[in-house]
């Protein structure tokens, strides 16, 4: 069995990339997916954990995650549909009516 | 699961997982996410949590990611020449993430000397039978609120997106 | 050890009453009934219920003053305030000695200038409005001296600075509006900030030996467990809100800038309200400072640096309202050298002599101007003396009671101060030479007021000479009875009074020349002034003659100009100019409106973080979270 | 066949009562005509004030439900009082401001209501996914509500900005509950106490600690997770910033403090020292960004930040006084703060916001009540006393002095020094410069007037008579046990 760090530390680096990938793209529909990235970073910590312990509340909460992601990805997308109909653009740079 | 499956999953997890941040192509960045879910999935497999393995191919790389690459071809998105950011963004982002996973990497392993062995596993971990006999009674309020959550983002899904 | 024994007794004694609550509570009605009614039911209602609030006030004063027991004091706790745990905060009122001398001087003094408010203000399309602020700016005054505990004396004390600077924005134009209003609310923030210190530093060092309170009664009791380098850190912390409120160096600044309110309205900030407050703060603490001889000493220091340079600026002014203003700086020095001395008594008496007489100065200035259609240059003026008599006689009474000339009100507690300030053992010679030079510089610059405005032709045009009048009887009857209060005033047994609490005062021991010399320079301040301003044209001879000290000097106008020039006028115009226009346009305007521009860059400067990019903003997020893993390895 | 557990409905109920509301108005919207659309705000309004009823009769009681996930305490019931207070004067507010704006009500109100909902399960979670969800429910609605005016850029933009680093900060949150989980091997908070407090803080755990404080810093806005604040604030539709700004920032507290005063409360030393650093630069940046806004709404955004700052330092103080002091300030902060918002509406008209601080000019003179009620929330906000304002920030002050954070008072009061000076422009703003801007006559909106009225009414009375309220709060936390 691998070592519970060498899965944390796995998980760790995915959700930095995660992260990282937030900071970089400008398209917003990538930097959410992005943030889908680091959701799943956290979901593999959730059963990583929840196998070295031998509970399963590791793995619910990773169940009401994926909940969570498909109704942000929902209300998420909509707003970039939202967005785009009115300014015909998702580049985060682009977004900057208000500011200061 | 042993060493030799870590990194044969892990190894295509980065990996896969660096594409879909770096490929200026939004579909192929979706399409490496989808890899991305696959292979977690997978993992899930090894880590004895079946029935969210199947659900992690079922909720996230099915319906998920289907309605991210569905709204990608709405907006027929094509590759941006400056999909990236300006040059000083770039470089402060790439030295967080690399400090970030620096301290992480430091502070799991360091934490990996006082680690207690993995508990054994009772009996039907994992199972559809032991995920659903929790889920209705340890979890009874999370699951009825995530109703409530479901039904906010079906209101508002429609109250923003429709014409 | 008479002080300890007197204090005990001050709290053995406190009488439980319901009627205090009263003396706040009726000009504040009178606020509402401003704001709510008074547009409605007109000027007429208003002009009486606006002072009749505040009668009503001076008269449950009055009946406090008398029930007042001997050596004891007269509680009225209403509610339960603030309450935590082991903090309690009442929400109550007290009357003591202290106490008493000051409501009866905010209520009366307030009630007589209320009066002439609705003769003054008899033109004015806003009078409700006004009047609303009055009588708000009296219920606040009252709160502060009133309140039983530190935190309702800062209800009262942020009242006082929020209605201040109501009245400083409201009558200013737009242009100097915000310059002047800014700088009056920095300063008095300033102060507030050193207050609200120097309470939690209190309150914190006395919670170290678990009494958490602010009732003054129980931090007296329980004083001694403040560490004396504590007490000094406390002190100076309160000594800079007295100092913003009381208008001492380096925070008077705004006060000339109040000048701008109506008339009436600098009276009432001057005598009765507003900038007594440090002086009546210090007052009530004087337990606490009796721990800090290094806090008196920077107190005294402080008062008599102030009492003098404001005396040279007031040399110099010609706006009529300036010289008042700079006067009273320079008389609340004084009272601050009297508490830095240790003789309280001394500063609150001088407090009380200083609102009979600085109230009347003000009143008079107002109908000065009331009647010389809104001139406010007094070299504009002259000869007023027949045309306005009973306004003369009593500006004249109020500038012989602030010169010090014996037998009237500002004789006795100025010079109960200066003695004190040679005599008593935190007193120096130093502090006792610069307040005598300044009592001179007083009597010179006020009777130079005087004379310059009423005596001598009238050098103003025709069309406003053709309009001074006397001013109605709502004006004068209220300067008639402050005149006699600045006569009498000094008669009144207040030293005695006070002692439960500061003390059984004893005449101080001091040389003749001690004693006499201010007196005397007061008299030569006035006498200058008479030869410079009404003598010196016609009879310059007899001048030669009679005054053999001054005659080569005064023998000649040109001769005598050129010496004044030379001698008094140029150092001194040169020092006030360079204290009034650098140290006050460049350091305190500097560092006022320098702070206030550092404020504005590091603003816009981390307004660029707010760059409107979504990516910047989890860029902050990274660096927060990099930083508090950072933390955690370290 | 799986046996159900006993349901505690009595802990539920103040949950179950706005969900149906909510559900009632989306099923009453269907068959509604357009200017009968009020309507669905009383009901809203009657349903939450139901709920306040209920959670104000269940004060007092303190049991756990639901196997320990879930609980019935006086914390939660406190906290659900200053959300329904919240979402009643929304309400009130709304009915107007939807006149202004091209928004469709059944939705925004049922989603309004739907937040509350999350809200409610926030402060009663006492394990970590019901603290994650509850705080999803209402961070979903909220950037459904920010956005909810379509047509208008602003908003838009904000809905996205929101959107996007909600999510990431989401992200941030579920990492340190994973984390925590796997430091003690549970997710109930009072099994993680027994943990914390037998075994002190492994590395994981620290970790656990630094991820929640990011996650918990975005939502109650805590720089440097604040800078979301100012543009989402000012985007979204005023009456939304309004809730947003009591309501979802009452909530993440009410969970924050729960996780943090009590079930981390063990390690108390080892986030005291970030959490005091963060209150500092919270603060100060919140203040000293404000003094240069020319935007009302953008100004009060980010004297929200700096709020968020005063009431981390109650945080910091911790115990019983500084947790006392938190709930107090929150309801102290919700009042002043809906009442600044409400006159921001009351001044704005369709199609001309009126926001610049330009806009509230000469107010004094020509609506003297309205400018009176700004007077007293500004200056509320200030904190000068007697006003509700001050005698929070008192209570801060000292709970902190109290708890010997000496210095931390001495900033946390120079920096309500500075903050008055940007308040005390829209006083200098409405009474000293003359203006042409003419809003419409408060009178002809009587709901708007209402909601004005009560925060004002609430600010000057709970800061003349705070104690009995002050005694609520601090019985309240100690039921936290």
């Amino acid at each position: 069995m691998a070592p519970i760090s060498y899965h944390l530390i796995l998980s760790g680096i995915l959700f930095t990339i995660g992260v990282m990938g937030v900071l970089l793209r400008r398209n917003t529909i990538i930097i959410f997916m992005a943030i889908e990235l680091m959701l799943n970073a956290v979901n593999l910590s959730f059963v990583a954990l929840a196998r070295h312990l031998g509970s399963m509340d590791g793995q619910l909460i990773v169940l009401f995650v994926m909940a969570v992601a498909a109704a942000e990805a929902a209300v998420g997308l909509a707003i970039i549909l939202m967005v785009f109909r009115n300014k015909e653009t998702i580049n985060a740079d682009e977004l900057k009516l208000m500011r200061w | 699961m042993d060493l030799l499956t870590f990194f044969m999953l892990a190894v295509p997890l980065v990996l896969f997982a660096a594409v879909v941040i770096l490929h200026p192509s939004p579909v192929y960045s979706a399409m490496s996410l989808v890899v991305v879910m696959s292979f977690l999935a997978l993992y899930f497999f090894f880590l004895d949590a079946h029935m969210l393995g199947w659900f992690q191919i079922i909720v996230y790389a099915g319906s998920i990611m289907v309605l991210f690459l569905f709204v990608i071809m709405l907006l027929n998105l094509q590759n941006d020449p400056q999909e990236h950011q300006q040059p000083s963004l770039r470089t402060a982002s790439r030295i967080g993430g690399a400090v970030l996973i620096a301290e992480l990497v430091f502070l799991f392993s360091r934490s990996s000397s006082s680690e207690k062995a993995a508990a054994e596993l009772p009996e039907g971990f994992g199972t559809v039978v032991a995920l659903s006999e929790k889920l209705f009674t340890d979890f009874l309020i999370p699951f009825e609120i995530t109703s409530i959550l479901l039904l906010i983002a079906a209101v508002g899904a429609v109250v923003l997106a429709k014409r | 050890m008479e002080h300890a024994h007197a204090t005990a007794q001050a709290l053995s004694l406190s009488l439980s009453v319901s009627y205090l609550r009263y003396i706040p509570l009726f000009p504040l009605l009178g606020v509402l009934f401003n704001i709510f009614l008074g547009h409605r039911l007109g000027r007429k209602a208003v002009n009486i219920v606006s002072p009749g609030m505040v009668f009503l006030s001076f008269l449950v004063s009055l009946h406090a003053f008398w029930n007042l027991p001997e050596g004891g004091r007269l509680v009225d706790t209403m509610w339960l305030w603030i309450s935590s745990g082991t903090l309690h905060v009442d929400f109550a009122l007290q009357v003591d000695q202290l106490s008493a001398m000051m409501i009866l001087v905010v209520t009366g003094v307030g009630f007589l200038i209320h009066v002439y408010s609705t003769g003054y203000m008899a033109h004015d399309h806003d009078v409700a409005r006004y009047f609303a602020y009055l009588n708000l700016f009296t219920a606040s005054m009252l709160l502060l001296v009133l309140g039983e505990n530190l935190l309702l004396l800062f209800v009262g004390w942020e009242g006082v600075g929020l209605c201040s600077y109501l009245l400083i924005g409201f009558w200013y134009t737009d242009d100097e509006k915000a310059s002047a209003g800014k700088k009056a609310f920095i300063v008095n923030r300033v102060g507030d900030a050193g207050f609200l210190l120097g309470l939690f530093l209190l309150f914190w060092t006395l919670g170290e030996s678990n009494v958490w309170t602010l009732s003054f009664s129980t931090i007296q009791q329980h004083i001694a467990a403040v560490p004396a380098e504590v007490a000094t850190v406390i002190c100076l912390l309160l000594f800079v809100g007295a100092a913003g409120k009381s208008a001492q160096i380096p925070l008077y600044v705004w006060l000339p800038d109040a000048m701008a309110g109506p008339t009436p309205v600098s009276a009432l900030i001057h005598a009765a309200t507003m900038v007594t407050a440090g002086i009546y703060m210090i007052a009530r603490l004087n337990f606490l400072y009796a721990l800090s001889p290094t806090a008196l000493s920077v107190v005294a220091t402080v008062g008599a640096a102030t009492a003098f340079f404001a005396a040279t600026i007031g040399l110099v002014q010609t706006d009529i309202k300036k010289v008042l203003a700079y006067s009273t700086v320079s008389q609340l020095g004084y009272m601050f050298l009297a508490l830095g001395v240790g003789a309280y008594t001394a500063g609150v008496f001088h407090l009380m002599t200083h609102a009979f007489f600085k109230a009347l100065l003000f009143l008079g200035a107002g109908s000065v101007i009331h009647g010389m259609s809104d001139e406010q240059d007094i070299t504009k003026m002259g000869g007023l003396k027949s045309k306005m008599p009973v306004t003369f006689w009593t500006f004249f009474i109020a500038c012989l009671a602030i010169a010090g000339v014996p037998g009237l009100s500002g004789f006795f507690s100025k010079d109960l101060i200066l003695e004190e300030a040679y005599a008593s053992p935190l007193g120096s010679p130093m502090l006792w030479l610069v307040g005598t030079i300044g009592a001179g510089m007083t009597a010179f610059y006020m009777f130079r007021l005087l004379f310059v405005t009423f005596f001598g032709e009238n050098r103003a045009s025709h069309e406003v000479q053709h309009h001074i009048h006397e001013s109605p009887a709502s004006m004068t009857v209220p300067l008639a009875i402050l005149a006699v209060l600045s006569i009498v005033g000094g008669y009144f047994p207040l030293l005695h009074f006070l002692s439960p609490l500061f003390g059984e005062h004893h005449e101080p021991h001091v040389a003749p020349l001690i004693k006499y010399l201010p007196t005397v320079v007061g008299l030569g301040g006035i006498a200058l002034a008479y030869v410079m301003y009404v003598l010196n044209p016609a009879i310059a001879d007899n001048m030669a003659r009679g005054l053999s000290a001054f005659h080569k000097l005064l023998f000649n106008k040109y001769y005598i100009d050129e010496i004044y020039d030379a001698v008094i006028v140029r150092p001194i115009v040169g020092m006030s100019n360079w204290l009034w226009k650098v140290w006050d346009a460049i350091v305190i305007d500097g560092t006022v409106n320098g702070a206030a521009h550092t404020m504005e860059a590091n603003g816009s400067l981390l307004r660029l973080w707010q760059n409107g990019n979504v990516q910047n903003y989890a860029l902050s997020f990274l660096i927060g979270a990099m930083a508090i893993l950072g933390y955690y390895l370290w | 066949m799986i046996k159900l557990p006993p349901v505690n409905w009595l802990s539920l109920l103040p949950a179950i009562i706005p969900a149906f509301t909510g559900i009632l108005v989306l099923c009453w919207d269907l068959g509604m005509k357009n200017e009968e659309r009020h309507r669905l705000a009383w009901l809203g309004i009657l349903g939450l004030a139901i709920t306040a009823v209920v959670s104000f009769c269940l004060l007092g009681r303190n049991e756990p439900a639901f196997n320990g996930s879930y609980t019935l305490d006086s914390y939660a019931m406190f906290f659900n009082l200053i959300f329904c207070l919240a979402g009643i004067l929304t309400f009130l507010m709304s009915i107007q401001y939807l006149h202004t704006s091209d928004i469709h009500a059944g939705e925004y109100y049922a989603l309004i209501l739907f937040a509350i909902v999350g809200m409610v399960v926030m402060a009663a979670a006492t394990d970590l996914v019901n603290i994650f969800l509850g705080l999803e429910t209402m961070s979903i609605a909220v950037y459904v509500l920010a956005g909810i005016w379509r047509q208008r850029l602003q908003s838009n933009e904000a809905a996205l900005k929101y959107f996007l680093l909600g999510a990431f900060a989401s992200g941030f949150l579920l990492y340190g509950i994973a984390l925590l989980y796997g430091a003690t091997g549970s997710i109930q908070l009072g099994k993680i106490a027994m943990h914390v407090n037998e075994h002190g803080a492994s590395t994981i755990l620290l970790i656990g600690v630094a991820m929640l404080i990011v996650g918990f810093g975005f939502k109650v806005a805590a720089a440097p997770f604040h800078v979301w604040t100012p543009d989402v604030y000012e985007g979204a539709p005023t009456t939304i910033t309004a809730f947003m700004a009591v309501g979802v920032k009452a909530a993440a507290f009410a969970a924050f403090a729960r996780v943090f005063l009590h079930t981390l409360g063990g390690i108390h030393g080892q986030w005291e020292g970030i959490l005091w650093v963060l209150a500092v630069l919270t603060m100060t940046v919140g203040n000293i960004t404000a003094l240069v806004q020319n935007n009302v709404k953008r100004m009060l955004a980010y004297s929200s930040i700096a709020h968020a700052g005063y009431l981390l330092v109650a945080m910091v103080a911790g115990k019983e006084l500084g947790g006392a002091a938190l709930m107090y300030y929150l309801v102290a902060y919700g009042l002043m703060n809906l009442g600044a918002f409400g006159v921001i509406i009351a001044v704005g008209r369709r199609g001309e916001p009126n926001e610049e601080f330009a806009d509230f000019a000469g107010l004094g003179f020509r609506y003297p009540l309205l400018a009176l009620a700004m007077t007293v929330f500004m200056l509320s906000l200030t904190g000068i006393p007697p006003l509700v304002g001050f005698v929070g920030k008192f209570y801060i002050f000292s709970a902190a002095v109290k708890a010997g954070y000496l210095w931390l008072a001495v900033i946390g009061v120079l920096n309500s020094v500075i903050s008055a000076y940007y308040y005390i422009r829209v006083i200098v703003s409405m009474y000293m410069h003359e203006g042409d801007k003419v809003p419409e006559k408060l009178s002809a909106r009587p709901a708007l007037a209402v909601a004005i009225l009560i925060a004002a009414v609430g600010t000057i009375w709970l800061g003349v008579f705070p104690s009995a309220s002050m005694a609520l709060s601090r019985l309240s936390f100690l039921a936290l046990g």
